[in-house]
């Protein structure tokens, strides 16, 4: 029996005798996002205060991220200020040896997860597309094309699969996302495979300008799962529990061969798209101020207070350990990356075509002439002809 | 003086004579042939991601939902083969739609809708089902933007029969481009270049230039020595070389800009080269398989007689588009140009039955 | 206000007051397909009897045209033998002022239509591309690339709305079609636009050689409706007068203003996906048979009959009726149509370009002096060089 | 015989004196390729619409399913982006998938998969993802086929960094073409001439021949008065046209078979080029901006000085791909192919300085 062998898809039979399909209910979301703060839920101490560090930290990581922006450090940072929770619960669901696929706004998962921030933000700052090896690391790209990471972490667990390995993927998609066509054809193979995937959308109110009114006119995303045959799930995106507990439960769900899942988290992006957006001109501050008082970290610190679990002294640590990390981060980032224009040629095919490999030439011959220019030695040999002072040095 | 028959000032060239005008920047331009458009012709539907309340990520629909409403510029789902597909749908009803697709690289989810339908409907149906739409699409890159923002496409529509293929170079172009492309019945892949959006030129949006139809070329600066071929974002860059090889060598380059390159000028263009009889074509898309193939074995062709030396390309290297930091080293700039320019062969006259290759000894640099 | 503003498309509000969303209830389909026929339903009269005539000319028409591959008459047929009620319905749902958006598979719903027989089989014969006037037949071209038509009859729909114009959409489209990602973006825009747009998708069991199960795991293709925000209907394909009121109902429905619907037609592809396939590859005699006995043109016969609407004279007199039509067709087909090579060069622009004009005088004089050669007279002006005679005679 | 050089015999050449070989056809040996690939490589995975039970529609993986299960040979839902993007997951796990897009036309829907992300990832990532996978894609007219089933869209491609593009042209470089591909670290587009597929020659499947790595062209043919660069499905159109320019005409043609357009075989097609002075790339893909279009300028510019007349090309019309009955016009032919050749200036010695063009009187007509 092949890996691929399905239950649970429907096989055509002839009318009259229309053959029990799968039941829909188990897929159908609950009518309200799911919640866990402010209940009478029992909750693991521990996990709630190692969530609180992480969503402190994580929130500072993008204050300073943001700000290295306004520092001419990174060329673009897409904030994920508000949606926190949603960040640091999907790296934390993950055992070691799953894989996740973040989205361009997913910096902070890719950090909560341990990976370096500064290789994290490559992409961003510039230097690089990517700046970590995603198969030791276990995190694919950030990936920029929207929903075209999906299909990738479906083909992954599958292979996975297909080999006898246990991994979990878990991918990362915005509202705006779901609207892509990769977004259904990834839902769509990773059900008829029953590969072990979790779909999170992050369900922040907006595609750039656009509001999910004008996104999608389904009940809620976590509906449409129900047209792959797969449980569709419905959280309130800002508590960090809440979150943690469904995609903990998503991931060891399909790790366990019941197939994948999709989960909305219901939240916001208090900051601007990216710090290049200007966020006033399609949405009120009434509505953002709204959302601050449904913030993630104060959510969770409300909670561990009320619990007993966090005072003074515990909510100045976690604030101190985070200011470490950011100085960190920003004494690095001021460093210039080492560039190595060779780069360019040399990842392009395992080998160099001969064609790429004349272009290299010509491109050290350039660097090497504006070098020997610049430092005031005579035109390096290789030279390529004629070269102005002021162009020389644009090179 | 900006006018229809193609002296329209090149950012950088001289003021004009004329009555003073507003320096404007030519995503204003594009602007205001979209709203000017939409109110001559109630057929034109403006639509794509963010296009509405926002205004478009470079703002160049900015204030048209405003004043047109929601219903003629709209903001759509996002979902690029969706904007594409449906947009068909409108024309197939005598709508004159124009999208936008948000960057170069984002406009490949819509592929399919654009090479077997968009360009094949009128084909199709014999021309019962014309497909007047424009597919507006920023381009190219120099402007710092992250993998997928600095795409240079050309080359996929060029070689997709049925398609327009038009780009401005300049602040008046982009505007009367624009326009001839909208009331075209054809279907127009508009490409805006991404780095000129904010180059301002002396352009009154009261008075603004016409251009002639669709498939004219122009020659931006006169010369005799050699021929430089161009089109949107490198045009810039080509008039600088011009002029640092007039200044630094006496050589006086003359460069076309192509502002189209589905129809292709091949008159204009061949006109010139047959007049200098030398000629470097020049586009930051990758050289390989890239627009300048076509045109320098199209003008070869052509022009074999009067050729000097080979018709050589400036390219962006064959590799994909690099990061921020490293984009100057892919870009064609006046340096490489004027290298190339250097090895038109001007020390010798071609000799007929010689021995080895001139470009031999360039090996693989040959782009 | 404008024809964009929404109903029913939900509102993000900050948690914790979490807005009431559109119900889902409404949107779900039915656990079977929708059925009349050998029901007590009240059913007419009249219309039976028009679906039944339309039924049997439908199958008479699949047979002949499957026939005139085999004369070398067209260079392809996809059969719809086993779906010509799903076909006749769609074709009688709409109005004259409505459009329909047949798949390469839908000819019979053309012709159902009114449409000329010859003309519609232009596609598959090879002549053209396409042989009918779509503006004035408010028929859309057959479409080969699958899926790919739903958003045109998405735009089509909303732009007839936008001018105020009262028009239908219906689109047609496989299983196999759901899983593009086409299919999605059409029904998400067809949604957020409210678009009066009517989807039916004819799940025949299979994609050419691939079968439902593997196409998809959801309860049934319907389902997939509710994560649009649309209503799903489950039809039994094969029940003329159920997909005739399910389909009717959802037109006037988009036609009212309520917006978009997804009708799945469960029904059976008899005969091989196209006359170059072997169907004895992938599925057993045995399924096919099961089928036959749910044979759409059978089903209607027998409730006519046991409604007493019908005779042996009812059922020869549809036969006659059905002959006639195929024997015009096949006399029609068997003449050689008008080929006009210069057509390659007259539709690519609204004016030829200076390279076509070129590329145009260099095939007329091929012809002209493959004419010459073919008529013993001297070369004609405009040869183009070299001609062996058998090369010759290839043009 | 058939062997790793380049003689492989083409389709019409004469049977070689080797012991006698089954006559197989290019479709028996992409599915011979294909079973070696899965029998030699655990992670090969082949999968794509139809492939599984039914063996794909022109049966290239018939049998596959039923010898390695289903899990190795794979019916996908139907859904090409899909199947690209999977594809991806499962390279970036260190498997080599091998997919099959069902025509050259039902490819488009998975091409942002193809040019973001397939093209790119080793880029990407600093060589950290290479992407090992095979795209086979059926291509090219001739056999009758409505719309969207005749495409020939190398030139997409071509112009896409980071994608290599090998097509065979006889029984022999399929197999050999496809092992290598799989075979390959980097990605492959593997354009199978569809056309090609019942064509028949000696091959042994006991003995399958190899081939040299990617990116060699070969000569088929050998001739010193002009050069015919083709490949694919107009290979058996430049023999035939040599055979009868040799019969008719006197004229010997070399015709290289590039078998690989990236990387392209630069030194192969310049030193016959560069022997015989003069050139015609013959190919059924649209000319402007086809892949010819590169192929002449980068000949041109490697053989200036060595051309007797400009490179020449046949190509189909710039027009969507006609209907059945009527693509015979469309095709490149034997005849279209001489009457290139007739216009290779046989009478006249290049003269510099001359004043009108040779070609200018074909206007037009020039493709
Ligand atoms: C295929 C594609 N189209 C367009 C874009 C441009 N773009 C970048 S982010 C964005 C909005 C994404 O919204 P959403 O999916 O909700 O994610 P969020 O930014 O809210 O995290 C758009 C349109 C893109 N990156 N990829
Ligand atoms: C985009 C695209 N991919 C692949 C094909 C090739 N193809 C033609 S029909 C077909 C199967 C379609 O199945 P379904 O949608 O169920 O329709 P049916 O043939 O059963 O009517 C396939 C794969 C195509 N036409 N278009
Ligand atoms: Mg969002
Ligand atoms: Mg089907």
């Amino acid at each position: 029996m092949t890996v691929l062998e399905q239950s649970g898809a429907y096989h055509l039979a002839p009318p009259p005798a229309w053959r029990p399909r799968r039941d829909p209910a188990p897929l159908m979301p609950d009518g309200e996002p799911f919640r866990l703060l402010g209940t009478e839920a029992e909750l693991e101490g521990a996990l709630l205060r190692e969530l609180y560090g992480q969503l402190v930290r994580g929130r500072r990581f993008n204050e300073q991220a943001t700000a290295l922006t306004k520092q001419g450090r990174l060329a673009v940072y897409p904030s994920s200020t508000g949606q926190e929770a949603a960040e640091v619960a999907a790296a934390l669901a993950l055992r070691e040896q799953d894989w996740l696929f973040p989205s361009y706004r997913d910096t902070l998962a890719a950090v909560a997860r341990g990976l370096d921030p500064v290789a994290v933000l490559s992409l961003l700052r510039g230097d690089w597309h990517s700046g970590y090896d995603p198969r030791s690391t276990r995190v694919a790209p950030l990936s920029t094309p929207l929903a075209t990471q999906l299909p990738h972490a479906v083909g992954l667990a599958h292979a996975a699969r297909l080999k006898g390995d246990d991994v979990v993927a878990l991918a990362m998609v915005g509202d705006g996302g779901t609207s892509e066509g990769d977004f259904h054809e990834a839902l769509n193979f990773a059900a008829v495979w029953q590969a072990p995937v979790v779909f999170l959308v992050q369900n922040n109110g907006f595609a750039i300008s656009v509001p999910l009114a004008k996104q999608t006119a389904a009940p809620s995303l976590a509906h449409k799962a129900v047209g792959y045959g797969m449980p569709g799930r419905l959280v309130d995106g800002n508590d960090a529990a809440a979150m943690h507990h469904v995609l903990t439960d998503a991931v060891e769900r399909a790790r366990a061969g019941e197939g994948p899942c999709l989960v909305e988290a219901v939240t916001y992006r208090l900051e601007a798209h990216t710090n290049a957006d200007d966020a006033t001109r399609y949405r009120e501050a009434a509505e953002v101020e709204s959302w601050r008082e449904h913030d993630p970290v104060a959510l969770m610190e409300r909670e561990l207070r009320s619990r007993g679990l966090l005072d003074d002294d515990g909510v100045r640590e976690a604030g101190e350990a985070a200011e470490r990390m950011a100085g960190d981060l920003r004494e690095r980032m001021h460093q210039e990356p080492e560039l190595a224009p060779m780069d360019l040629f040399d990842h392009v095919f395992a080998r160099r075509t001969p064609q790429l490999q004349g272009q290299a030439e010509q491109l050290r011959a350039e660097l090497a002439a504006a070098e020997a220019e610049h430092t005031g030695t005579a035109g390096g040999s290789g030279s390529t002809g004629h070269r102005t002072d002021d162009q020389g040095s644009r090179k | 003086m900006s006018t229809a028959t193609g002296t329209s000032s090149p950012p950088g060239a001289q003021p004009s004579r004329e009555p003073a005008r507003k320096p404007s920047t030519m995503a204003q331009a594009l602007n205001r042939a979209l709203r000017d458009a939409l109110a001559d012709d109630p057929d034109v539907h403006v639509f794509g991601e963010d296009v509405g309340t926002l205004g478009g990520v470079f703002r160049v629909t900015d204030g048209l939902a405003a004043e047109f409403g929601a219903d003629r510029c709209t903001d759509t789902p996002l979902a690029e083969a969706g904007i594409l597909g449906t947009a068909v749908g409108m024309a197939m009803y005598g709508m004159r739609p124009v999208v936008e697709m948000q960057f170069d690289a984002f406009a490949y989810p819509g592929f399919e809708q654009l090479v077997s339908h968009i360009s094949r409907m009128r084909n199709r149906t014999r021309g019962a089902l014309p497909m007047p739409l424009t597919v507006r699409i920023p381009y190219g890159g120099g402007i710092g933007g992250v993998e997928h923002h600095s795409d240079s496409s050309e080359a996929y529509y060029m070689a997709t029969p049925g398609l327009h293929v038009v780009t401005p170079a300049t602040v008046a172009d982009a505007y009367g481009l624009l326009r001839k492309s909208i009331a075209s019945d054809d279907p127009v892949v508009f490409l805006e270049p991404k780095r000129l959006y904010w180059g301002k030129d002396d352009w009154s949006p009261e008075r603004p230039a016409e251009v002639p139809e669709i498939g004219r070329a122009v020659v931006r600066r006169p010369g005799s020595s050699a021929t430089l071929i161009t089109y949107g974002p490198s045009l810039p860059v080509c008039m600088e070389a011009a002029e640092a090889a007039a200044r630094d060598e006496g050589l006086e380059l003359e460069v076309v800009d192509l502002r189209s390159l589905v129809p292709f000028d091949e008159d204009t263009v061949v006109a010139s080269v047959r007049r200098t009889g030398r000629a470097v074509v020049v586009h930051e898309s990758t050289g390989f398989a890239g627009p300048g193939a076509e045109i320098a074995a199209r003008v070869t062709e052509r022009c074999f007689h009067h050729l000097e030396a080979p018709v050589l390309r400036v390219a962006g290297f064959d590799i994909p588009y690099p990061p921020p930091m490293l984009e100057r080293h892919h870009l064609p700039d006046v340096d490489r140009v004027l290298d190339a320019v250097a090895r038109l062969q001007w020390e010798s006259e071609w000799r007929s039955g010689e021995e080895s290759g001139g470009l031999g000894s360039l090996g693989g640099g040959v782009r």
